[in-house]
């Protein structure tokens, strides 16, 4: 598979102070896999575009501890002490969207759509300073799209051209974060032959996906995935 | 009174469960909004979950729960007969395009015109606002489903807000465990009243201003 | 099922002067049925949002014949010579807008965004007296969204609550067009039990529809819909 | 060699056919384009259709025509293995997000810094635009393969056009059936001409300038 690369190739990429946009919803969905190796990678001063900061030292929430970030940008990171204390400490900068208009401004940043107009969050602090402008008699916000230099996104399955599967709420922000960036990468469990998802199943087409790394780090037991013994590597 | 309790919540739970109509389109914020399944009785209500998911079916038994199906609140969930996924971006189009009928929300505050404060307090940091902007803009009906006071007992029905507004879309409807008030052109109205329990005695856990509705109920 | 309509009932919705949102591409992804059962009924001066008008005599091209369209607002009229020609004779107007921000304005109908900034058709006849506005040095034009009184959807499938199932290219502009209509009335060729469309391949949510008709005009020979003889009605 | 021939458009499909690399994602507007898949050799393109299709196949046979999978130019076609569906506005999103690598359009006139008009004719009805100008606005390069004249001889490369444009985006290349060209900062540069053909010949059926590229190919 031509564009199957293992996570430390893919993850190079990343340099220091670029913009990530990473999909899941908390670790739901999240590609455990690539910020491990992002951990692992020298690239600092890391701006991240997801939803959520994962967990206490875990998924996004790594990138905490190995002091790569220099900003977050999402809707709810309360849930993440470390996130929290960082903020507080003043080592980490953090701009808060509402969740809806972080789906719709990434999804706009992979649709050529530079800006729109929303109602979300009209008449709150989170949109102080932005234009604002009736229509029909509502008022309505402008809101910019987000795009980035590398996507990571979570799918269960890949096929042999890089089309890929999603899984349940797994999807979440993962399709729309597969179109707004320069290089996308994509962790899956497994890799199947093309042709093997219905054209109507796939939801990120191939043309999106740069590089396909395949999850090695993560089993799936009781419906949670577990990192494995990493003592072979 | 002024205790909250798991009974309170409950009370809470299921005076909203009553307001929602069969087949109603609703989203459950997080609190006593997820106890409300449990007080439907046979009405069936399509539950719509901002991560992607319209159709939330019951609550999974342990051997059965799969983390890449879960609520907004992160709980495990799994999909009622007739379930759609979709994104993100999707997922709120249905929010604030208006094709939700009803949400049901937590709040810190709601003033006497109906303005909702639910996502942050000043003084503290404020780091999450999650989808709450986005429902309060969108849904058709929005029912504020809340303690009537905080747990320092200070009144959380208030003439304005001291709070952040959550938006410029006004509540329809308050549930609290003392009272439920409804909201007609920017005006209070109480039309039900816990048992035992006196108009005076509410003017004191409630700040805002309210008119007692000519049909109000004194046995909520 | 509690939204089954015959086309009949479901049409009388249609008041004179509405505007329509018209699923399809040509006639691949037309409501067959609803049209006809419009040109059955008595709205007239009707404003039609659709990519194209059928072709002549077909599709919506009946509602020309019929004279009940004052305006057509869509990509792509020439096709249909009728079009053309009641244009030509002041008995048509005719709204053209690019195919790609057709959709997204249609999108955009239905996600409560207002309007949006988009780089199709800058510089162009058809976006004259709009907007315009840089963004990172290139310029965009401000686009509206479209809504509608009545949407008219064609999907291969609903299930018993009513979410659609679309067939292959079938699908086109039907999707944007359920979510942008106050009342959204689909036509289909197959009405299954709720559970039987996958999670994943539901084109449209139930609860974008408000009526579901089934198709019982056309069926369809040699991968084409062709009208039956409705001498039995 | 003004005369337009079917040899003419084969001439044009197939150096178009040659520029295409291996794994490109394509768009093939109507007309001479849609000749270019019989070109390919053992060249795999992926075939965009803006109706909603990601992998055209090979044409169908009759037998096997289903009109519920047509491409935008109407006509049946299959599915290549590895095809995706999507609605219309994730098509778009994916031409106008700058996700098509080439998009092979045919051209009204073009001027010599690359500008092009593609949709209309001044003094006739316009009544159509299709998806023109999001390709024209989306598509990362753009080729252009038409005839050298329009068939009443007049020159369609010419110095500022007539006819509306499509765009403030500029073609990257012209194939005709006389030569090619290829732009480089708003300027026009001559790269192949045809066989027994003089530049002398060519600045007579082209109004633009251009200039002569040092590595000019005479075997075209």
């Amino acid at each position: 598979m031509k564009k199957l690369r293992t996570a430390e190739e893919a993850i190079k990429k990343i340099k220091t102070g670029d913009i990530l946009l990473v999909g899941g919803f908390g670790l739901s969905g999240s590609p455990l896999t690539l910020i491990d190796a992002l951990t692992e990678h020298d690239a600092r001063e890391l701006t991240v575009v997801s939803n959520n900061l994962g967990e206490e030292g875990r998924g996004l929430g790594r990138l905490l501890v190995s002091q790569q970030l220099k900003k977050a940008i999402g809707s709810y990171f309360t849930t993440n002490r470390d996130a929290v204390k960082a903020w507080a400490a003043n080592d980490l900068e953090i701009e808060l969207i509402p969740q809806g208009t972080l789906a719709e401004s990434l999804r706009a940043g992979g649709a050529g759509i530079a800006a729109y107009f929303t109602r979300t969050g009209v008449g709150t602090e989170l949109v102080e300073g932005k234009e604002m402008r009736e229509f029909d008699g509502e008022p309505y916000v402008l809101e910019q799209a987000i795009k980035g230099e590398v996507s990571l996104v979570k799918a269960l399955k890949a096929d042999s051209l890089g089309n890929l599967y999603y899984h349940k709420t797994a999807m979440n922000f993962n399709p729309e974060v597969a179109t707004a960036g320069d290089l996308v990468i994509a962790e899956v469990d497994e890799i199947v032959e093309t042709g093997d998802i219905a054209p109507e199943d796939i939801g990120t087409p191939h043309i999106y996906v740069d590089y396909v790394v395949l999850n090695d780090r993560y089993i799936k037991e009781g419906g949670r995935y577990i990192e494995q013994n990493v003592g072979y590597r | 009174m002024n205790k909250t309790s798991v009974t309170d919540k409950v009370k809470i739970a299921q005076r909203v469960a009553d307001e929602l109509q069969d087949g109603d389109v609703v989203n459950l914020g997080v609190g006593i909004p997820t106890l409300i399944p449990d007080y439907l009785g046979d009405k069936s209500l399509f539950l719509q979950s901002e991560n992607g998911l319209l159709g939330i079916g019951p609550t999974p038994p342990d051997d059965q729960v799969d983390m890449d199906l879960i609520s907004a609140s992160k709980k495990p969930i799994t999909m009622s007969p007739g379930a759609s996924l979709f994104s993100s971006s999707n997922s709120f189009a249905m929010i604030r395009g208006g094709h939700v009928d009803v949400a049901i929300l937590g709040a810190l505050q709601v003033d006497e015109t109906g303005e909702i404060a639910n996502w942050a307090v000043p003084g503290k940091d404020i780091l999450g606002v999650g989808g709450a902007m986005d429902l309060v803009a969108g849904a058709k009906k929005i029912i504020l489903s809340m303690t009537h006071q905080s747990k320092d007992k200070k009144p959380k029905i208030i003439k304005k807000l001291t709070f952040p507004r959550s938006g410029v879309r006004k509540a329809d409807m308050v549930v609290t465990e003392q009272a439920v008030f409804k909201f007609e052109n920017e005006t209070m109205i109480l039309t039900e009243i816990a048992e035992d329990f006196s108009i005076d005695q509410l003017k004191e856990s409630t700040e805002a201003n309210f008119v007692v509705s000519p049909e109000l109920k004194t046995d909520y």
